[in-house]
């Protein structure tokens, strides 16, 4: 066991941090989730990818630099503490991409990766069906061969990114007589296909970051399906590994959160030395929390790099940011009492309102990526044992 | 000791209900929203048909002189329908505090019009902000121990944008030498704005409680109807078992509200003990609605499009005004001397 | 609404505030789960009946003073409040009590009430079994008709009191092909039957306060049967009814217990002004809960005064005093730091251990009477409607 | 950054676990309780002959000379298997404390028969308790801002019965002034003790996790094989999702626990908000597991016939040990400046 960081990890960490805060934009940009918002925060990634810093830990030859796990760790870190833009095209690089490398032939890797990294190509993802959430196994799009292309049909819903994204990685049902867990399949559509009309949807905060997507005999090139044809479910569950693991998430995020949450404390009982004082247990135990969850990942990162893999317990990952993102927030809010429901553009709103526009988000956080039900379902059953039925 | 409402109570409760069912459908809140008006008049004509203006105001005024007993129920439709008309900062804190002054008299016409809601009147107490301040016609603000009566032409508002959007805040400034004060610094005026306080824990609280009543049975109905995996997700324990709490922390925080609002009128030496209490468990009750029914939905809830978000956030709101459960801990405690 | 006590219920209480202070032992007991203690407490319930304070809610024909339900709720507060010996035959007056009311003939009643009431007969619960806890109605013990008589085999287990008690109350399989909650039988089983054996089991606290009650050809006579043959599901849901609802556990108890953890905290803050402070949050959620617990209480009572009845939300009941009795004893043991794990004998122990010794028993109050997961199933179904299957 | 363990620290706390097994089974440790004595003079030769008593001394003495983050795995083992001899106090706070002393040579001999398991050590720097010392030899006690070390007939032992009854805490009275300080009143004692400190507060997080993770493979066990309602009582939702919060509490401290053991010896300037958080961690996981192995046990697990009591009750008093959770956040908002 050795925690220190070696002097490659701690040089690739000094990099990192000198250039994202001598090149982060200095000016507030429009929410990601609105028209504006979106083409700002694309430039973004392409500046990130010009300077070889979109996403480090992928081969040099698709944009990165090849970097360790535990460098790309301290690279999220180094990210979220600096403040800079969140990223619009999260879905493509931590989702897709992973399930990418895993399932891609060489041509769909050389095709989508490369634009993926650049803010080219923007993802959104479209699983999700009306009445097809927790159980996305009873799926109804269907996409039917027709000589070189899929016909698609049907309806996916709650589409993160899905207002303005220039492609949909989705799960349909290929084989219509299928049920279940069969006969699916996995198919990257370009936004612009014709056939395929989106309608924004607005989050609770008023963004209109969901959309629904409606398919019309929506014509795909079978070159696009990821995977074979009817294996769907199974790279899928590729891309669910990552929503719950270490891609999606890392620590950086709220290490970041919890450190503006102590720096918030500070500011918050000088002005009030009255603060209700269980506040501050709250902000401990936010705080704990977040180094819990850095050392937990290191741990499992260490696992990987000695060439282990992370099963079913990558749920306990789940549950844990999740419950963890809504804490530091809700911490934060107790702490601003009555200027805690104060929102962007509210002259006395603190940090413009980031404290309730990223509770507002972190509520989404045991919804998404499977329900945390769902998350205690796999965990009891297939990381203790406990029996199904 | 007998702990049950009249029929009359019972009976003005449930004809409030109509009218909000009506008047003040989740498609009237979100025009209302939309719209970025000040205000539903039609909402409030009706509440003024009803009396419920002038619930607390004396009979000889045009009022119902009802006490908070008579009148918690009222709030709890508040709560259940959403209603974003500040009805409490005008009914239950304005216009008793204008009653209260010395001057009375001279106020007559103005509460005669609070009344019958041809002008409307807002408040604030401890807050830096006050609700609908930009329909009122007069605010009553109290500031550096002396309670001011402000005419909107005197006022400058500034919109604080709430993460509730039918609920209108503003940060107000005057020209507080503008002869403004109604009651100088004084034992009396304290004691008026302490009793003021306490009615906005009991009255908030019993808000929270029809809020969090109202989330809990649209996702009552909601898990029964929503299938996945070839059932109603309701068949779930774990769904089951959300809102088995949720259930019991509104079940035990109702019957304090209501104890609360009794003890503000009738010399109860733990009045403001219960007033206190009332809202730490008003506040812990629709916390726990919020949470569970969000949950319990999903994806759906997380969109503006479906109604729950309206509840959603007038919890998270309610949940803190005039004292979250932090400061309602801190409040009991000084008053059992812990 | 009127929540100050008339002149009758005021009169009433300081009666009985007078007359147990006056009354009650000043010398600690062994406790009641000791043979000592058990025939100790025997001796109180006979002075409380010689007084007329045994059963106050009970008709005056059978030893009581039919007393009002706001009556007895405030009984029951003077009684904890004084700090007076618990009472050995709760499983009796509390819980067979009601149902031999319900159910019982003229000739049962007159023959056990008032043995019941002036502790003559105290009685241990005979439900559960290895097999059968939270499932009653997989029950197995058979009980055979023979003549007037009944012939008891088969096993119980955690019989509370058992170990001592003079009569038993037991659910029992009278047609042994029935499945289910069809063919049982509610019978009242003499202690000293021949054929009946008992086995002290150990409570964690190291009392034996249970006893495995074995029946070997244990015959009893068919006058002991508690409604008919057959029904004894329906008249197990009376007991059960007041094992969730007012009977068994009167808010007196919680408050005097959440008075004295205020009491507890007074001192301690003395003893060490650095106490942490969010031990003085969890004394005021656990008083306040107490108060939530009595106006909850005060309102079913009105209902019940009024004709109403209690249905399926006594679960809300029994979830919310098994939790708050946890609590209370939870944070003074919090308080206690390392006194906190010390017991009956302790020279350091502070009030003899009570605290700790009210923890453990806390401990089965999420147990017993019905598992708080059992509780929170009958209120989603039976009072929020959502669907059994 | 490697963060994980080598092949011989895993090996000998298997061999540790192992050897447990056998000599510290429930069987062994409910003889001990109900004979009353003062310790299980096998299982404490087992640990001599393992080296477990000497994990911390030097190699010159005989001892294994490992680290924290060498014998963490051990302290979780003593956890796991509710060790009742008090291996922790003797080898992992008392040892060293002899051994920095400054008259070290003086204790050359005791040092060497505490290796050797020979004489046992008990210690108490901030409790007014001393676990075992009914069968130590010396205890080493700090009052008064000075070390001292007192030989068993020195003392006058008062049994403190603790709601464990395999833990043998007691008060302890020694006469001063009778030449038992080792070490006087001065940074270094200080500095000594505060390390020590921390050190018992890592190696009790240990033992919590063990004992927690104990309490949740029995649980495990015990669902899949209970039946009720013709099923195993673990696919109940309620069951499944307790025991995952319960293995997602162990899974987050037990890492936090790792991490911590190994920042104290390696100059982390983080060691002692890493060992605060540790145990705050640990303590948090205990306690859920304690609640909820009982539960969903029921009432098998509420009688000292079924062995989950002796877990129930370690984890319980492991909890509050060395800082409970209250005390371990306010030592932590102290670490960094709230």
């Amino acid at each position: 066991m050795d925690l220190f960081f070696d002097a490659n990890q701690t040089a690739f960490r000094d990099e990192i941090r000198h250039w994202i805060n001598e090149n982060k934009p200095n000016d507030r940009w429009a929410p990601m989730d609105t028209q504006l918002g979106f083409e700002q925060h694309r430039t973004w990634e392409r500046t990130l990818f010009e300077a070889g810093w979109s996403v480090p830990n992928w081969p040099k030859k698709y944009g990165g630099r090849d970097c360790s796990l535990i460098e790309w760790l301290l690279y999220e870190e180094e990210y979220y503490l600096s403040g800079a833009p969140g990223r619009v095209n999260t879905n493509g690089i931590s989702l897709l991409g992973p399930t990418l490398f895993s399932w891609g032939t060489e041509e769909q890797k050389d095709r989508f990766l490369p634009k993926m990294a650049n803010g080219d190509e923007i993802w959104a993802q479209g699983w999700s069906e009306p009445d097809s959430g927790s159980d996305l196994a009873s799926l109804k799009t269907v996409a039917v061969r027709d000589g070189d292309h899929y016909v698609i049909n049907g309806q996916k819903t709650w589409c993160s990114r899905g207002a303005w994204a220039d492609w949909i990685f989705c799960i349909v049902r290929t084989d219509p007589t299928s049920e279940r867990h069969a006969g699916l399949s996995y198919l990257l559509v370009p936004g612009n296909s014709p056939g395929l009309i989106r309608r924004p949807v607005s989050r609770l905060d008023g963004e209109p970051a969901f959309a629904e997507i409606f398919f019309d005999d929506c014509r795909v090139h079978v070159e696009n399906l990821l995977g074979d044809e009817g294996a769907g479910w199974s790279v899928a569950m590729a891309t669910a590994s990552s929503e719950r693991g270490l891609n999606l998430r890392a620590p950086g995020r709220f290490l970041a959160a919890a450190n503006r949450l102590v720096q918030l404390y500070m500011k918050a009982i000088e002005r009030n030395p009255l603060l209700p004082s269980a506040i501050r247990d709250q902000v401990v135990d936010a705080y704990v929390n977040a180094q819990a969850y850095r050392y937990q990942v290191f741990q499992k990162a260490t696992m990987l790099m000695e060439g282990g893999t992370l099963g079913a317990e990558a749920s306990y990952m789940k549950l844990f940011w999740s419950e963890l993102d809504i804490e530091i927030h809700a911490s934060a809010l107790r702490m601003l009492s009555e200027q805690g429901e104060l929102v962007e553009g509210a002259p006395d709103a603190e940090d413009s309102g980031n404290w309730m526009s990223g509770y507002l988000f972190a509520l989404a956080g045991p919804i998404y990526a499977g329900t945390n039900e769902i998350q205690r379902n796999i965990v009891a059953e297939r990381v203790l044992g406990l029996p199904r039925k | 000791m007998k702990f049950s409402f009249k029929d009359e109570q019972l009976l003005f409760a449930e004809a409030t209900r109509e009218m909000l069912r009506k008047d003040c459908s989740p498609e009237a809140i979100n025009e209302f929203v939309e719209s970025d008006s000040a205000a539903m008049p039609e909402l409030w004509n009706s509440f003024a048909s009803m009396g419920v203006l002038g619930i607390t105001a004396s009979e000889t005024l045009g009022g119902l002189e009802m006490l908070d007993q008579d009148f918690v129920l009222i709030m709890e439709e508040l709560g259940r329908a959403a209603c974003p008309e500040p009805v409490m900062e005008h009914a239950v804190l304005s216009i008793p505090l204008l009653e209260e002054c010395n001057n009375k008299s001279k106020y007559t016409s103005i509460l005669k019009s609070a009344i019958n809601g041809e002008h409307r009147l807002s408040v604030a107490l401890e807050s830096q902000y006050v609700v609908g301040a930009d329909s009122a016609d007069y605010l009553l603000l109290f500031r550096d121990s002396l309670l001011h009566l402000v005419a909107k032409e005197s006022i400058v508002l500034q919109r604080q944008a709430s993460v509730d959007s039918s609920r209108r805040l503003f940060s107000v400034k005057w020209d507080t030498n503008s002869g403004t004060v109604i009651e100088g610094d004084s034992d009396k005026v304290r004691s008026l704005i302490e009793i003021t306080k306490l009615r906005a824990e009991v009255s908030t609280a019993a808000q929270c409680i029809g809020v969090a009543q109202q989330l809990l049975d649209m996702t009552v109905q909601y898990v029964q109807e929503r299938k996945q995996f070839g059932k109603p997700v309701g068949v779930n324990q774990a769904i089951k078992h959300h809102l088995a709490d949720t259930g019991k922390a509104i079940e035990f925080a109702r019957p304090m509200v209501y104890r609360a609002a009794w003890s503000l009128n009738k010399g109860d030496t733990e009045a403001e003990l219960a007033a206190h209490m009332a809202k730490l468990l008003a506040s812990k009750a629709v916390d726990l609605a919020c949470k569970t029914s969000l949950q319990c939905h999903g994806a759906i809830a997380y969109t503006l499009e479906y109604d729950l978000q309206i509840w959603l956030k007038r919890g998270l709101t309610l949940s803190s005004s005039w004292g979250d459960i932090y400061r309602q801990r801190e409040k009991i405690a000084d008053c059992l001397g812990l």
